[in-house]
């Protein structure tokens, strides 16, 4: 049979943000696979070079709506290395309980667009609105639904409150039930098992070679969880449960995710209880001290890393963020080409890519809108218009 | 024929129960399927035009109405044309044989059950010509699907609707329909057909679970992919006749149709209200449908006809068979 | 002696002289090589120490090399550094030890303009397809446009 | 619960019911639940903001020691410094602002105070500088 080729984005309605999958299709069965990730322009790493590390805290937690506690902790954990100072243990648990919150927001946002790209509208809906209880919280602890802006150079920004951290128990509550129930449609509904089992087939060895992170790891069977591996801020001291699923395929994504949703529960519960008293914030000056660092942080996606090479001054001389879904990109390759056991349907291609959890704008961070030496690059507004009335006649 | 009794035949056909009245009826009906859709997941759905929104499929159609013409460069311009139409005026005669305020609808004769049968495969067949028609590698995938789906679940649509013609010793809709005066068929041995009707009608309708054709989040909108405008209006305007004419055909085979409790005088009023209560009751059923499921693939949905439905309907027809 | 202790000295033992420089955090080890042994240290740390993950790769450009830094590691961490020269920029691949490694060194290409001998698949990765060749943004020489602060509307 | 039909080791038909119900039962009570949508610009009244919430910034000038703070640690250079009758102040463009709330952190008199005012759009960009 001959194949032909589809274009998967850059546009598309299962995609929530630009990529180009090339598909190589026979009849209804991919048989190849190109990706294209150049279409988000926004050059953070180098703008991070032209701002001080205070500065650049707000345009780090940028670079990711969804993860961007994470984001914003690892960048301070990482910026805090290059201080030699003590941090307070009470930030420390507060850091764990802002970043937990936004684990479990991540989660069920990615359920519901799980559920949308198997067509499943009505999961969609449910796990959306439910989700508005963690960000309801997240506003009142934070001050704000999406940049948080919690974690801080030297601490966090607020302390919490025992009403709000009262509330916030309670609202665990809430989120605990209707996880569970999600477990059980997701563990019951037939039409979920029949979309999701088997397919997107992620064998350990592959999971492995490509380096794959986060959730993706872990439902191949690895117990990889940098939490767990190389503890930072107070997850040393907060138990908790590495989940793990051998179906190696979406299902077993579908699943450890929304066991780690109970997981994160669980740990919140246990950081509230055990809350240190003291300080939350410590001043620190503006400039670090020569020298390199790096962290390592469990995002809602995966391994996400930060590395900077400081020189003494305010500002870093090489900042460089890796995000969990460059990890990733390989094993979706391996996913969407799998041959032996599954071949994958078309139909498959949109929940198989949502299952490594994608955020594109993270991915391709490092690029540039405004370029200076390319030669045809600066185009005024004039250039364009222009442009676009010669496209119009 | 008298100029008078010629008057009223256009007006039947034209106003009620005839084109205007199915017209008003499909946008009531697409109203009440995403209003019922939204309620059942928390939603608000259709709110500003009209009162709750009631309007806004007409303005939805509008809308369309007085978009830009677009034909792609590429496309067979006259398969392009001629499919929204064809479909168009398909439903709409589909419609005519739908028993709405009497016994019979506008058109009745003998074997009209056969037709609407016909008609049910024709949509289908326009849907795979409209997607071949644009040339589109998505509207080409859609068009195959529709085919592969059709093959799924003609079959057991087909055991389904003859069982209860076998019930009722008849082809004609008006018979089926006198011969639920005592019991409805779906009280009766003809519940595994009912339920065999709604998931082909679903399948007829390309509604999640069995909306393929069009998947979203696969290919984009599938074979209607390159349809905008007046094109795409006639197209949605269709699929809500599509879905009138399915509802009521469920109505009528299964749940006695216009039959109710009458004042004697006033039947015609009395009936078309059973009839709008009926398949709406039905409509309601397959919205329930629509949110319960997540899509299903083109192979699950094939092995899902033939593993599920058509033995449900072998065993239905079986069974009408042992009683009559 | 910590497990980063033992690590970096049996390191020490069988490469001997080529590992220029080490330094120790916790639960991570900076090393650096010469770059002839750049893939061989990397080898022996996936194959001999079960290190297959690599978390990422960085380079950095200097002021008289670009530094390329191989970061391995589950648990405990090892990143491997190398010096590469600023203008012919040129290192072997680690593509068939880490298949996972093509998109980090597909980045480095893009934006540092390092070659990597070796790579099965040498294409742009994060720039866009119509970008000029031969420029690369995170090198010290590329200028953005708004390194200035803007001008700001004070009290207009 | 579960019907099924076998014939001899083929099951010709299976079908588990509890397994659709615990959807259907979620769907049902949702039927009589409130909408979870709130009807934002004709409901303003539901909407929930909470303490702290950082929205357009307020300034007070009397508090203000012209320290400059503010304007070290302002990413988006929101902030421009001038000079009037008192000394130094910071101009605020709040059409660059990104609402981060740093100087608020760091202004060491509390003379900058992110309030619960949300609806910041307006027509004129003078509108957007607080002085």
């Amino acid at each position: 049979m001959s194949t032909f080729d589809i274009p998967i984005g850059p546009q598309h309605p299962a995609l929530p943000e630009p990529l180009l999958l090339k598909l190589e299709v026979e009849g209804e069965s991919v048989v190849g696979v190109d990706f294209d990730v150049s279409y988000m322009h926004r050059g953070i790493e180098k703008l991070l070079e032209t701002k001080t590390y205070f500065q650049g805290l707000p345009l780090v937690e940028r670079i990711c709506g969804i993860c961007n506690a994470a984001h914003g902790l690892c960048y301070t954990l990482n910026v805090e290395k290059l201080y030699d100072k003590e941090i307070p243990s009470r930030a420390q648990y507060l850091r764990v309980v802002v970043e937990e919150l936004s684990r479990i927001h991540s989660h069920l946002l990615w359920l519901g667009v799980a559920a949308f790209e198997i067509g499943f509208n009505t999961m969609f809906m449910y796990t959306w609105r439910d989700r508005e209880h963690v960000m309801d919280m997240l506003e009142a602890i934070t001050g704000n639904r999406v940049t948080t802006e919690y974690s801080q150079i030297g601490g966090v920004r607020r302390d919490i409150s025992p009403e709000l951290a009262e509330k916030l128990l309670k609202t665990m509550d809430v989120v605990e039930e209707r996880t569970k129930y999600y477990i059980k449609v997701a563990l019951t509904e037939p039409t979920i098992a029949k979309r999701t089992q088997g397919v997107g087939y992620l064998s350990p060895e592959d999971a492995k070679a490509t380096c794959s992170v986060g959730p993706v790891i872990r439902a191949s069977g690895i117990k990889f969880d940098v939490r767990a591996d190389d503890p930072y801020a107070a997850h040393d001291e907060i138990p908790f449960n590495v989940i793990t699923y051998d179906s190696c395929d979406v299902f077993g994504r579908i699943i450890v995710r929304a066991q780690e949703l109970l997981e994160c529960v669980n740990m919140i519960r246990y950081a509230l209880k055990n809350l240190p008293s003291g300080p939350f914030r410590i001043k620190l000056p503006m400039k670090p001290n020569a020298g390199e660092a790096l962290t390592r942080v469990e995002a809602p996606r995966g391994e996400l890393l930060h590395y900077t090479l400081c020189e003494g001054t305010p500002k870093p001389y090489r900042y460089k963020v890796r995000t969990p879904t460059l990890a990733n990109l390989g094993a979706l390759r391996a996913m969407l080409t799998s041959k032996g056991r599954y071949v994958v349907n078309i139909g498959d291609v949109p929940i198989i890519y949502g299952s490594i959890d994608p955020c594109i704008c993270c991915t391709a961070r490092v690029q540039f809108i405004d370029v200076k030496k390319g030669k045809a690059w600066t185009w005024t507004l004039d250039e364009i218009r222009n442009m676009s009335k010669k496209v119009k006649a | 024929m008298s100029l008078e009794s010629y008057l009223i035949e256009m007006l039947k056909v034209l106003v009620f129960p005839g084109f205007i009245f199915i017209f008003i009826l499909a946008l009531f009906y697409e109203w009440f399927d995403r209003k019922f859709y939204a309620k059942l997941q928390n939603r608000v759905g259709p709110l500003y035009a009209g009162p709750f929104g009631i309007l806004q499929p007409l303005a939805d159609l509008i809308k369309l109405l007085s978009k830009e013409d677009i034909v792609p460069k590429g496309v067979d311009r006259m398969l392009f044309t001629a499919a929204p139409l064809f479909s168009l005026t398909l439903s709409i005669f589909a419609t005519l044989l739908l028993p709405i305020f009497s016994y019979k609808g506008i058109l009745s004769f003998e074997g009209d059950l056969v037709i609407t049968v016909v008609l049910l495969t024709f949509l289908c067949i326009i849907t795979f010509f409209a997607g071949i028609a644009s040339y589109n590698r998505f509207a080409i995938i859609g068009a195959e699907r529709s085919f592969l789906q059709l093959i799924g679940y003609e079959i057991p649509l087909m055991i389904s609707v003859v069982s209860v013609a076998l019930n009722a010793h008849s082809l004609s809709i008006q018979n089926i329909v006198l011969s639920q005066k005592n019991m409805w068929y779906i009280l009766g041995p003809n519940i595994l057909g009912f339920i065999v009707f709604l998931f082909a009608a679903q399948a007829e309708l390309e509604r999640i679970p069995f909306d393929l054709p069009e998947a979203e989040q696969e290919i984009i909108a599938g074979w209607n992919i390159d349809y905008s405008g007046r094109r795409l209006a006639m197209f949605r305007l269709a699929k809500n006749i599509e879905l009138v004419f399915l509802c009521g055909l469920a109505a009528t085979l299964f749940l006695g149709g216009p039959l109710g409790p009458v004042v004697p005088g006033y039947e015609a009023i009395f009936f078309t209200i059973y009839f709008i209560i009926k398949s709406i009751f039905v409509l309601a059923i397959l919205t329930i449908v629509r949110a319960l499921f997540a899509r299903l693939r083109i192979d699950q949905i094939v092995s899902f006809s033939w593993k599920y439905l058509l033995p449900l309907a072998i065993i239905q027809f079986l069974i009408v068979r042992l009683i009559v | 002696m910590s497990f980063e202790e033992s690590l970096l000295n049996e390191l020490k033992s069988v490469f001997g002289e080529n590992i220029v420089e080490s330094k120790i955090f916790k639960r991570r080890i900076f090393l650096k090589v010469s770059p002839e042994y750049y893939y061989k240290v990397v080898e022996f740390l996936v194959k001999e120490k079960g290190l297959y993950h690599l978390e990422t790769m960085t380079a950095t450009e200097l002021k008289d090399y670009i530094e390329i830094i191989a970061h391995l590691g589950l648990s405990t961490s090892v990143s491997v550094k190398t010096a590469v020269d600023k203008n012919s920029p040129k290192i072997v691949s680690l593509c068939n030890l880490i298949p996972g490694a093509e998109f980090y060194e597909r980045e480095i290409m893009d934006l540092m303009g390092v070659e990597f001998d070796g790579h099965p698949n040498p294409k742009r990765l994060v720039l866009p397809q119509d970008w000029p060749t031969g420029v690369h943004p995170l090198r010290k020489s590329f200028e953005t446009r708004h390194n200035q602060p803007l001008r700001n509307v004070g009290g207009e | 619960m579960e019907i099924s039909i076998t014939f001899g080791y083929h099951t010709v038909f299976d079908c588990e019911v509890d397994r659709v119900m615990s959807m259907l039962s979620e769907l049902l009570k949702n039927l009589f639940k409130k909408r979870a949508t709130v009807l934002y610009p004709e409901e303003k009244d539901k909407v929930h903001v909470p303490e702290g919430y950082r929205g357009k910034l307020e300034f007070y000038r009397e508090k203000c020691i012209g320290c400059t703070l503010c304007y070290q640690v302002c990413p988006s250079y929101t902030i421009e410094i001038i000079t009037d009758e008192k000394g130094k102040r910071p101009v605020f463009n709040l059409a660059r602002c990104t609402y981060c709330g740093q100087c608020e952190d760091i202004c060491p008199t509390k003379s900058i105070h992110l309030t619960k005012q949300f609806e910041i759009i307006s027509l004129d960009k003078k509108d957007l500088v607080v002085k």
